[in-house]
């Protein structure tokens, strides 16, 4: 078992090191032909804001070189909704469950976190993205306040191509683990209109290298978590090689479910020694 | 759904339009008319997403789909793929058309290159012995459907904006003739269209009932699994994901 | 005629929207197979420093999915060897030359654009590029202290991912015209080693079609240069009708000559009516 | 350098190795032998960067590249492209070979695949009445130049690493027997042949003079054309650019 959240009173202890990322299974209740939460060491769900958002209209998706674009605009059912619907399908699920709170207005992400406790046995840890254009005292103050009202472990996920510049201080903040990360947003034209988001796929793949070297220098005391771009056994191994503990998918599962699980089966032959227990 | 490979039976050119026929035995089975398949094109990276077809002829060992020539890089890979090629398709996604079973006289309406998606519902249908009529809408006679392609029981009525076959104008000034006939209507076309097929309905039978038309929302699909929000639009009272819910809608549901 | 530099005394005027971009053509002694200085309405140097580099050893080069990484490591034979070498060539050609200045010690750019003097004549303005993790004050010393010293034309060139949060406070400090801009950096294995540097190719184009939209909608007082991936003439028009008063390539000028002399000439038919005079 | 396009008018199969034979006259008449082309691969944007290749052959009119199975995307679309495709080359790239005006018999040394860029230069030499004897270096036999493609009068010496075929172990055991002949060494390998090559030279001679030997600089490049800085390497006593001053070297400057 690996433990991503290792100076936790909880902990969490994930039996693979491929995590299925925010969204690639929708609330765990959308799974592509093939795989199924056994793949996975962890699941991350599609971040969900305190009231129920509709998101934006189509256009969602334009392809660009060697990827592409997704805005979904946040589209989430609400808090509430969710767990109404879901809690009882990750009672269920072997794997971990790890919820994804989007931002909104200021309190929010506390309030959803301090509800979680009612669930805590269902929940292994709570995702919090940490936006592009924050500095270290927002950075620091998304995090500080959902540690103060949950014992849960906390994921912060960093944008790529800010990573170093924010990873420390979300540790002292109170994250248990870095996920690294969030690509770069990017945009472009389809039919008439624009589609503006973080670029996905295999172009996002030399950001997540360059954030994880910049962060193995660092010597952080924490777990990291690589996503962005992961296709293949040899991205995810030199991403484990690179102080990975974990990696995590969610383009490959929606864009070729046999290879992720292709991938699944051959990842946990390599768990890393050092975070193992 | 399933993620399967399928081969490069055949090729068909019809000036610049190629149709492949493709083996996949697994994946035919379970593929109704009205159906999408997503294929994987290109080697490696690019294009990375997956391109939408709606086959337009279904088999029991597999299936065909159909392209024009267009400025896409996805589609350009495969009218140049060679025969026994496999091909990494994910389908059958979502929901397709259902033959109503009270119904005797079914009116298909095609719009444009749409209209070929009707082709294994029209076969289907006549073969199981309902009475069958299709109209359909292309810009010239060289886009509409050969009625060679038809089985023999089918009624075939043609607009052409150009005029060059069939009525010229648009399947609109077809309604007022087959609408009367028909106790059910299946459609491809595309919004607008299906706003007049809703009145002219309503014009010709008061209201327009639940079950008695379906109509297809084509679109493509990123994942066609209910995972990635992509495929989401305003549609049957919410916003709903078209590749969970549709492709095929009941036209109520895509008018409210 | 394309003025650059509307509100500079000297102006920048190109006949072309068409610019080689930093390195394209070396210091405009390096162009591939049919390509000529006329092809372009101005030549941007690759950067020079007060002191020549060696730049790094091999391995330079990675590819990347539809790009590559290039890291010199500000290979130049330094501010003195650069003019002594290149000054009769920028004389005898019709093309204007932009001449880059690197950083490296404080002062070096100050040094160096104060120079630059003895040979106004000769060079139609610099380009200062903005390192990607300035913050404002620092953005705005960088041109500020060049601007102080000469009267030719800035161009500041951005950090794509950031253009928006610095371009403001570079046309304040005096920048009379944006290049945006540079392409985030990425990382690369390839063979045992690392190479690290911004992306280029087209895989660059849908940052900076992101930033251009972001500036557009602040109605800066200053043109703007597209530049980060361009390919085709679709590509170049798309960054005209964003705003941009001017292309830049220069990944297409290495990798397919032929590719952009075509380009060069279709785009003269596109000159955008509200920049020209 | 011109950029041109060279049609693919055959290709050869010998196992998992294809060898391409492109039309390409206007290339053709420019280019000499240790000079690269570069070629791009690929339909759209992926792979990005054009495929740098040593010609193993050069006639009047084209020219042939080797092509080994390897996991490169490029070379995997070139080795499936049709015949009468037509590739898009920039070249010739850099400075090659120069046969020696006043030497009259050549030492050519190859190593591993990197031998193969000799071949032009052999027949060349021969062609032209110098005495030539080439060696040769490969890891088993099947990687090794069959004789058959050699002219008649070169004299042929084969080293395999497994002893497959020739002497077993490397080139370097070749040398005392072949160098004292030599007035001329040609050569492409690796630097630690060069290495070696450039002490064998002076324990038999006293000193390696300037015009002795020439050796290929073997590597991939981006522009070809001085500009990207790409291909700058510690050679010739300073960081040079290979596609300008190279890639075909004195032994003197890539030993400095
Ligand atoms: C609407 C809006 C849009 C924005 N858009 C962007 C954007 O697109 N991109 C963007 O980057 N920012 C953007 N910002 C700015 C961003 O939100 C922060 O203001 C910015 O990152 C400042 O961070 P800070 O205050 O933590 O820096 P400070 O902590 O105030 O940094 C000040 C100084 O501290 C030093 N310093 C900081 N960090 C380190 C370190 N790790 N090591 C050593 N020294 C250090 C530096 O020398 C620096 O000059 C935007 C802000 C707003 C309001
Ligand atoms: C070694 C090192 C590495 C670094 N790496 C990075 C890196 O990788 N990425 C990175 O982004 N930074 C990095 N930084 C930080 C960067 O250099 C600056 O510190 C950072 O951008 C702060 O900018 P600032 O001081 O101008 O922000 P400030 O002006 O101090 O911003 C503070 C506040 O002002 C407000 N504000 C700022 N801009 C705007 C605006 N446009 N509109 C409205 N409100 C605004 C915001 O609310 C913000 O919270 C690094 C610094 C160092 C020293
Ligand atoms: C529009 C969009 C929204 C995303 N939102 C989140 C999020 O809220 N939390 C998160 O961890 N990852 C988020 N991601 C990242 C993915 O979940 C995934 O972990 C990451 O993109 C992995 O890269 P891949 O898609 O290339 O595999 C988002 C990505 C996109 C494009
Ligand atoms: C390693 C590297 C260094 C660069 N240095 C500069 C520079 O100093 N000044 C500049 O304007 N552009 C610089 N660029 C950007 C290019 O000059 C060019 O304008 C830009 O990349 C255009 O994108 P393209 O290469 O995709 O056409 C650099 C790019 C790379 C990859
Ligand atoms: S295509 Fe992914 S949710 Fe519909
Ligand atoms: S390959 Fe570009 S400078 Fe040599």
């Amino acid at each position: 078992m690996i433990n991503l959240a290792p100076h936790n009173k909880l902990g969490l202890f994930i039996a693979s090191p491929l995590i299925a990322g925010s969204g690639a299974a929708g609330y765990g209740d959308a799974w592509p032909p093939g795989l199924t939460p056994e793949d996975f060491g962890l699941l991350i769900t599609s971040p969900i804001s305190a009231s129920p958002h509709k998101g934006r209209p189509q256009p969602r998706l334009a392809e660009i070189p060697a990827g592409f674009l997704l805005e979904t605009g946040g589209h989430n059912p609400g808090f509430r909704r969710v767990l109404a619907s879901h809690v009882k399908t990750w009672r269920r699920l072997e794997t971990p469950v790890v919820v994804s709170l989007a931002g909104g207005e200021p309190g929010d992400r506390a309030w959803m976190a301090a509800h979680l406790e009612d669930i805590e046995d269902v929940i292994a840890g709570i995702e919090l993205p940490i936006p592009e254009t924050v500095n270290l005292s927002e950075a620091s103050a998304i995090i500080a306040t959902v540690r103060r009202v949950t014992p849960l472990p906390i994921l912060a996920r960093l944008p790529l191509t800010r990573a170093a510049y924010l990873a420390r201080t979300c540790v002292v903040a109170g994250a248990d683990a870095l996920i690294v990360g969030a690509p770069p947003p990017a945009a472009w034209r389809t039919g008439g209109d624009w589609v503006e988001a973080p670029i996905s796929g295999p172009v996002a793949f030399p950001f997540t290298l360059r954030a994880l070297r910049q962060l193995q220098e660092m010597n952080l005391d924490a777990p990291i978590v690589a996503a962005g771009g992961v296709q293949s056994l040899d991205d995810a191994l030199l991403c484990l090689d690179l102080g990975a503990s974990a990696v995590q998918i969610r383009s490959l599962v929606w864009r070729d479910p046999a290879a992720a699980h292709r991938l699944a089966m051959n990842i946990r032959h390599f768990l890393p020694e050092k975070d193992s227990d | 759904m399933i993620q399967t490979g399928a081969e490069i039976e055949a090729r068909e050119t019809s000036g610049a339009v190629q149709i492949l026929h493709l083996r996949a035995p697994e994946l035919a089975t379970r593929l109704s008319p009205g159906q999408a398949v997503l294929i994987q094109t290109g080697w490696g990276y690019d294009p990375y997403l997956r391109r939408t077809f709606y086959p337009i002829a279904i088999q029991e060992a597999g299936f065909s789909i159909r392209l024009p020539l267009d400025g896409d890089r996805g589609r350009a890979w495969l009218r140049l793929a060679r025969l026994g090629a496999r091909l990494d398709c994910l389908g059958p996604v979502g929901r397709g058309f259902a033959l109503p079973p009270h119904a005797r006289r079914i009116l298909c309406l095609g719009q444009g290159d749409a209209a070929w998606t009707l082709l294994p519902l029209v076969r289907q249908a006549a073969s199981q012995g309902y009475a069958v009529t299709l109209a359909t809408e292309t810009a010239t006679r060289r886009q509409s459907i050969p009625a060679a392609m038809l089985p023999i029981s089918v009624e075939y009525h043609i607009a052409t904006t150009d005029g060059s076959a069939g009525r010229k104008g648009d399947l609109r000034a077809l309604l007022p003739e087959l609408l009367p006939w028909a106790d059910a209507v299946i459609a491809a076309a595309d919004m607008a269209f299906y706003r007049q097929l809703g009145r002219a309905i309503e014009e010709m039978r008061v209201l327009l009932p639940k079950g008695y038309a379906q109509a297809l929302y084509q679109m493509d699909f990123l994942c066609g699994a209910g995972a990635c929000q992509a495929c989401a639009v305003d549609i049957a009272g919410g916003r709903r994901r078209v590749c969970l819910r549709g492709p095929v809608f009941d036209l109520v549901d895509i008018l409210r």
